[in-house]
């Protein structure tokens, strides 16, 4: 009797709230046809009254009627709005209670009543049938992806096909391109050394001849001319000049040609092309790069990378050994590329005028950014690793955009990429922790790749005698085959921490964080000597010609053979910390200290 | 076993309905088949142009391969063009004569009869002889200066400072003698009024400074000490007169004194008489498809328009029908 | 919607100059006011905390803890509803469905396609941890922490039992469904399922109108079948099927040694509840040997028939990419590009972008078309093939027990069983 | 003894396919770590590529849409005749509805002083249908535009306005930086 009662009861709420869902679900079907047909915001009514009043600007009485009408679609509009909204909750609420009352109903009559028995297929027979469902489903499926690869053809082929063999319409409008009223007839390279000069002596603004548009690059022998890296050309720290001076004395001024203080502290080393010596320097509120002449000293100008989107308002935090401004800058005659450890980017043409600047993204890096840049032709390549992925970008040297920009399979390091010419192409090399891998410049792709490091990676690779160098403290020193990937030979006694090896006339040398220089064979790995020094290295060596030359934090500056015996040429003193790699140029050696930067040369 | 048919139905009357909703939103959803904008704002009847009214025609386009154009003067059968931070001499022959890298981006040229030229760069000015040296240069003492259009007159330098809504006025030698506002007595003409930026001045062939004064629609004659002589005011959407915020943005002057202006919003160059009247439309809205800036504009000596178009960097030339 | 064009112009928003007109106007100063009238500040609310996120993973956690305690250890039906309720009122209707982890599906497939696409950790935890519990302790997410699941579970009143083999055979689509989710993720055209995602609409009272159609008849469906979404095409189902079949502890039916009292039987609306193994079935199944033994053959060639049909229809699928479709459009019909009412093809017009660079695009994206669709037919076909052979298995199974795979862990046939009171 | 001895390779079976389940798990959440960001993401109009399509007003999920106008006062050249105000062919210019651009009059306008006025957005009138905006960028600065507003914005997934824009304008952003407001969002320079 009571569950009759209650049945009664949860039956008649359900028809109640049941009707009440379908009335209110009828009243915003009505709502939403109305505000379909005839949105009251965009009536037509109001459009052509208003264009009535264009015509006839002084009826009042037309106004007042567009006011009246106006007011009236507002309302409708935002009556309609609320009738939505409360229509919504309303008929929320009666599914609500429909849905309940159904439950109850249904649990109270199934109780009285025994649901109705289908006749079920065995299991058997289910399970044949269901397998026929689906192969006859996958018969469908096929059937309809073949029946849409045959009714559609690709019509993007075709377009691109025809529009080939079309011309462009020509218009009527003649196109004119301004030329220069001067023919050239030397090549660029040549002309632009010798206007260089010209400016530096009479100042006459004589008509010059423009630069080409496309700024050619310079080729391997140009570049092999100047020093337009960290560690040289290439970023190989081989350099090609052979009448260096070998004795110097920053103390007593001894062969030091000149010597200007440094504007701006920063652990970026020199780089040098043609007359121009860039270094940049940074702290905490500028980021700069500095153009020095290179025969006088003279700051020739100074740029400021700021006004960068994306920079950062405060810097990341570093640590003071490393600091904003630890990469060195690259240059390709045609420009100079600076970045900053607040991840800024910038390009400056020969003048210091900024051709472009972008910020790539913060670094997360818990000492701060320090990878140098290297370029090539028009592909300017960042080694961008920090805390949260091994990341190398690859951008146009002309605008700045990315080339490519790739993940890689490592974590934060500080080495520099270099450039390796191998089977006639270049390739990319670049450490990372725990890897050493070669980079196809064109596309990013990892070409080969040896997990050999561990820790903090700081060193760079060396390239020379057709294999690639790897070493890092508390990891190993590996020579790998960048052909074949192959780990030719594997020491771990000599271990640089900060510094780089260097390869030069078959041998490796290494300066370590423990003041002592080893000499290894590059092919082998055999050990030929060690030389104890009094201070530990940061400064990287360079070869030049049978010359080594390696300078330690103190600013003594070691030349050696490059010979299986250890012969010191040459202790030479400067008489202030050096942290950087000198740059090298016909004849001269700029080597920038903590205070100063020094040229010296015979 | 009837149940179980109407449910049968019911699922799959749903189930279709389902189906069909999911297509129907789907297709209809394709770019190129979403319904149109119910909150259309038709400005395109004031882009079209009665094609009675345009008397120009376009025959000829220079690109130019070097930076971003900024600004654009003619003398004597010279084309003066600031393209990035240079000012370079184009010869009739579009042979480039000269070209001179400036300390700063240029932002407007103006060439005076003795042939020396003066630069504007933001908030500096530099004066360069016929050889392109420069004779005098000057830092002006507040940074907030924006000077976009410079004109020489009564060997006076006018320079139009955009920021401080002012003319400032200089000798030759880049010292200021004077400034004025452009405030005057008559109750309807306000001081000058840059709503957006632009703000123009210019010699007419019979050596009477005209200036803009934008925000009120207006081009203004006024005399060499700044006080306002008569004026034009034409506020309109259509192409009788200017409209929205700072129009005209840059002006100069026919042979036979009447105007050139060039509009921004809806970008468009025409000729308006010296009483202030639509005379004809040397270049329609859809000449600049896709631009956003309006073009400056500079006379040559066979009476051509020379448009310098900033988006597709090119020098556009009109010549009357 | 193309997804991988819009991410990557955030970063050029960060990265890239501006065009300098755009900047010169912008750098304008405004008019200095005699009567010292100051420029109104813009009123520009913050979204949604990061913690308010946070601890929403928070409570996703613990309701799948919750759950699965309830379902493993407390055993009780009830509480499970109202824990449901509760997820179905803040997941639903006060977080409107969004983010869930059915949609992360597809924002994860786009994070690992396109590198430059970031998810945020939020998004990455609303993935993992269903399918972490679901390895675990069963489809516990589905239970009472999925909003689109408990909605359709209320709604339940008359379920209808849906034959075995037309249940079976629908199982097969939400695998269809999600190799075409993840396509469409992974090429960067569309997020189907949340386009699709029928209870969105009713959770924000009131959204497009064929999404309340949508939910409605899904919904109405439900009263009769139990879950219609989850069964036959949640995508994310898919994934937690696969995962619960292999789970470590799941939902049992009885707590202590099954009586056969069959009065569980018919208590499950999803029908998945296995019944003790009839020995005529095994001796049939056993007869049939040879057949599995083919159909398992036949599964390469199934996915390589898959492959081969679904990549042959790639521009048909590709279509759905924005450009491509535009691309088309455009070269099938020039016409259109007169049409002066057709906003897409005359903002096309209107911009930057070239015919050729749409063309370009098009191309490459039916070039990536081309491989996803062979990956997704290869799947379908492997998916068919294990579907088809899985009719020839059978296990001995003595006792009543809840299918791993298709068990929602709703509790329902723990009530009915007498060996727990 | 058969029995449980399949039993045990059956549970032997199970568990190494769950043990590469959770490696299989684990691997694809650590590559998405990979790329994972501690913001969360908005979305956001980029008023520099919104074309004025109407397509915000229409699609959004929620009714009025979460997209609204917004004024950069800053850049606003507080002029008299409004292009994002006043109908063109207007009467007068005056705040009567006939020469209003609004379709709900969201606009409002007050007069500073000689020659300037004020336009003031009222949120809570505005649909969003970027008619002002359109006549703001056509006549005047372009002060006027559109932006998502984060307080209404219930940050779907997908956005349901991204899916149609003609001009790809719906970007998401960082929800730490969630509007691109005309003005500010270009801090870049010479």
């Amino acid at each position: 009797m009571d569950i009759n009662n209650n049945i009664k009861i949860a039956k008649r709420t359900a028809v109640v709230a049941g009707t009440f869902c379908l009335f209110i679900s009828l009243l915003l079907l009505l709502n939403f046809i109305q505000m379909k047909s005839a949105d009251p915001l965009e009536s037509e009514v109001l459009e052509t009254l208003v264009q009535r009043l264009s015509m006839e600007p002084g009826n009042e009485q037309l106004k007042e009627e567009i006011r009246q009408f106006d007011l009236m679609a507002r309302k409708a509009y935002f009556t309609s709005l609320w009738q939505v909204r409360t229509g919504g909750y309303l008929l929320l609420f009666a599914a609500v209670i429909l849905v309940t009352s159904l439950r109850i109903y249904h649990s109270l009559i199934s109780k009285i009543e025994k649901p109705e028995q289908d006749e079920e297929p065995d299991d058997f027979t289910a399970r044949t049938l269901a397998r026929r469902w689906i192969l006859s489903g996958t018969a469908i499926l096929i059937f309809l992806a073949l029946l849409a690869a045959f009714t559609l053809t690709d019509p993007i082929e075709a377009y691109i096909a025809s529009v080939e063999d079309t011309e462009e319409p020509e218009s009527e409008v003649e196109r004119i391109e301004i030329t220069d009223a001067e023919t050239r007839t030397e090549e660029p390279e040549e002309e632009e050394v010798v206007v260089v000069e010209e400016i530096a002596e009479h100042t006459t603004p004589e008509p010059v001849a423009e630069e080409p548009e496309v700024p050619s690059f310079p080729g391997e022998s140009t570049i092999k001319e100047n020093h337009n890296a960290l560690r040289g050309p290439f970023g190989k720290g081989i350099v090609y000049h052979n009448d260096l001076p070998t004795e110097w004395n920053g103390e007593s001024g001894q062969n030091i040609l000149w010597k200007v203080p440094v504007p701006l502290h920063a652990f970026s080393s020199p780089v040098i092309w043609d007359n121009k010596l860039f270094i940049t320097g940074a702290d905490e509120n500028q980021r700069k790069v500095f153009c020095f002449d290179r025969h006088t000293g003279d700051l020739l100008w100074e740029a400021t990378a700021d006004n960068i989107a994306g920079s950062p308002d405060t810097p990341p935090r570093t640590t003071p050994d490393t600091g904003l401004g630890a990469p060195s800058s690259t240059t390709d005659g045609n420009a100079v590329y600076s970045i900053f450890g607040t991840g800024d980017i910038i390009a400056l043409d020969m003048e210091g005028n900024r051709i472009w600047a972008k910020n790539l993204g913060v670094p997360d890096n818990h000492y701060g950014h320090s990878s140098s840049l290297i370029s090539h032709e028009e592909k300017l390549f960042v080694q961008y690793d920090d805390l949260n992925r091994g990341r190398i970008v690859c951008l146009n040297v002309l605008t700045g955009e990315i080339i490519w920009d790739i993940t890689r399979d490592s974590g934060i390091s500080w080495a520099s990429p270099i450039l390796a010419g191998v089977n006639g192409n270049y390739q990319l090399i670049v450490k990372g922790n725990p890897i050493v891998a070669g980079y196809d410049i064109e596309t990013g792709r990892e070409l080969w790749t040896v997990s050999a490091m561990a820790g903090e990676v700081g060193p760079s690779p060396a390239f020379g005698g057709g294999l690639v160098y790897a070493a890092n403290e508390y990891a190993a020193m590996v020579a790998v085959n960048p052909v074949s990937g192959e780990v030719v030979w594997e020491d771990n006694y000599y271990l640089p921490e900060v510094s780089s090896p260097v390869y030069g006339n078959g041998y490796l040398f290494i300066a370590t964080t423990y003041a002592v220089v080893a000499c290894m064979d590059a092919e082998t790995g055999e050990h030929h000597w060690e030389f104890d020094t009094e201070d530990i290295f940061y400064s990287s060596p360079v070869v030049a010609g049978n010359l080594l030359f390696v300078t330690d934090i103190s600013g003594n500056t070691y030349i050696f053979e490059t010979d299986s015996e250890p012969n010191l040429i040459a202790k030479n003193i400067l008489g202030e910390q050096v942290y950087t790699t000198p740059a090298f140029a016909a004849g001269r050696i700029y080597i920038r200290g903590e205070e100063n930067l020094y040229c010296i040369g015979n | 076993m009837k149940r179980k048919w109407q449910l049968i139905t019911i699922v799959l009357v749903l189930t279709a309905a389902v189906v069909a909703v999911i297509v129907v939103e789907f297709t209809s959803t394709l770019p190129g088949r979403r319904p149109s904008n119910p909150f259309a704002y038709d400005i395109e009847e004031f882009r079209s142009v009665d094609p009675g009214l345009i008397k120009w025609k376009e025959a000829r386009q220079v690109s130019i391969d070097t930076g971003d154009p900024r600004a654009i003067a003619y003398y004597n059968g010279k084309i003066f063009l600031a393209a990035g931070n240079e000012l370079q001499v184009i010869g009739s022959d579009w042979s480039r004569l000269q070209r001179k890298t400036m300390p700063a981006e240029p932002s407007c040229i103006a060439v005076a009869d003795q042939g020396w030229i003066v630069v504007a760069m933001g908030n500096r000015l530099a004066v360069l002889d016929s050889e392109l040296e420069i004779l005098a240069e000057s830092d002006l003492p507040e940074i907030e200066i924006n000077i976009t259009s410079v004109a020489i007159h009564n060997n006076n330098i006018y320079a139009a400072d955009a920021t401080g809504r002012m003319v400032l006025v200089f000798n030759s030698e880049l010292q200021q003698v004077d400034e004025f506002r452009g405030e005057s007595g008559v109750s309807e003409v306000h001081g000058f009024i840059v709503p957006g930026g632009h703000f123009s001045l210019a010699v007419n062939p019979e050596n009477e400074l005209w200036i803009t004064n934008p925000g009120i629609h207006s081009l203004q004659n006024y005399t060499p000490s700044g006080r306002l002589r008569r004026y034009i005011q034409r506020t309109s959407f259509g192409i009788e007169g200017f409209s929205g915020c700072c129009n005209p943005v840059h002006f100069t002057f026919l042979d036979d004194g009447r105007f050139v202006t060039s509009e921004k919003g809806i970008i468009r160059i025409k000729v308006m008489s010296e009483s202030g009247e639509t005379e004809s439309v040397i270049a329609p809205p859809e000449a600049f498809a896709g631009g956003t800036r309006a073009p400056a504009v500079a006379v040559d000596d066979q009476g051509n328009v020379l448009a310098l178009d900033f988006d597709r960097k090119m020098i556009r030339i009109f010549e009357p029908i | 919607m193309k997804l991988i064009p819009l991410i990557t112009v955030i970063l050029l928003i960060y990265t890239a100059a501006l065009p300098e007109d755009v900047l010169a106007q912008q750098r304008f100063p405004a008019p200095e006011f005699e009567s010292g009238y100051e420029l109104p500040d813009v009123v520009t609310p913050e979204p949604r905390a990061l913690a308010n996120e946070y601890a929403d993973v928070f409570l996703l956690a613990s309701f799948l803890l919750f759950t699965s305690w309830l379902v493993i250890k407390k055993r009780s039906r009830k509480w499970i509803l109202w824990l449901s309720v509760f997820a179905l009122l803040y997941f639903g209707f006060i977080r409107n469905g969004c983010i869930c982890s059915v949609g992360s599906l597809q924002n994860m497939t786009l994070s690992l396609s396109d590198p430059v696409y970031a998810v945020s950790y939020t998004v990455i935890a609303f993935f993992m941890l269903p399918l972490i519990f679901s390895l675990a302790y069963g489809r516990v997410f589905c239970a009472s922490a999925c909003p689109l699941g408990v909605i359709q579970d209320l709604v339940i009143i008359r379920p209808a039992k849906v034959p075995l083999w037309v249940q079976k055979s629908l199982g097969m689509f939400p695998f269809v469904y999600l190799a075409l989710a993840i396509l469409y993720a992974a090429t960067g055209t569309d997020f189907i399922i949340c386009r699709y995602d029928p209870f969105v609409g009713i959770f924000r009272m009131g959204a497009e109108f064929h999404l309340v159609i949508l939910g409605i008849s899904f919904l109405l469906i439900g009263m009769f079948v139990g879950r219609p979404y989850c069964r036959f095409v949640c995508p994310y189902g898919a994934l937690l099927k696969v995962t619960s079949l292999f789970s470590k502890r799941h939902l049992s039916i009885t707590p202590a040694q099954c009586i056969k009292c069959r009065l569980c039987e018919d208590s499950c609306p999803f029908g998945a509840i296995e019944k003790p193994t009839p020995d005529k079935l095994v001796s049939k199944i056993k007869q049939r040997s040879g057949r599995f033994m083919l159909y398992a053959a036949v599964i390469p060639l199934l996915m390589l028939a898959f492959g081969l049909a679904f990549s042959s229809s790639h521009i048909f699928l590709a279509r759905a990419h924005p450009d491509v479709y535009l691309a088309h459009l455009l070269i099938n019909e020039p016409e259109v590009m007169q049409d002066t009412e057709n906003l897409d093809v005359q903002t096309f017009l209107g911009s930057d972008r070239t015919m050729e660079e749409l063309v370009d695009s098009a191309a490459s994206i039916q070039a990536t078309f081309r491989t996803g669709t062979w990956l997704a037919g290869a799947f379908i076909g492997l998916v068919a093939g294990l579907f088809i052979i899985s009719q020839y298995i059978v296990r001995r199974r003595t006792v009543f027990e809840p299918n791993r795979g298709d068990c929602y862990s709703c509790g329902r046939c723990m009530e009915y069983c007498p060996v727990e009171k | 003894m058969e029995r449980k001895k399949t039993k045990s390779r059956r549970e032997f079976l199970v568990s190494s396919v769950r043990f590469g389940m959770v490696l299989a798990l684990g691997g694809v959440g650590g590559l998405a770590l990979k790329s994972a960001t501690k913001d969360q993401w908005v979305w956001q109009i980029d008023p520099f590529k919104c074309s004025w399509c109407g397509r915000c007003a229409t699609h959004c999920v929620l009714n009025p849409s979460a997209v609204k106008c917004v004024h950069a006062y800053e850049l606003c050249g507080y002029c008299d005749l409004c292009g994002g105000y006043l109908i063109p062919g207007h009467s007068d210019r005056s705040t009567a509805a006939e020469n209003q651009l609004c379709p709900t009059a969201a606009i409002e306008r007050k007069f500073i002083e000689e020659p300037y006025y004020e336009y003031k957005i009222n949120e809570d009138l505005c649909i969003g249908c970027a008619k002002c905006a359109e006549g703001c960028s056509a006549f005047g600065n372009g002060s006027l535009h559109l932006q998502i507003m984060h307080h209404i914005c219930v940050n779907c997934n997908e956005c349901a306005i991204a899916r149609v824009c003609p001009s790809d304008a719906i970007i998401r952003v960082r929800g730490s930086e969630p509007y691109l407001m005309k003005g500010d969002f270009t801090a870049d320079g010479e």
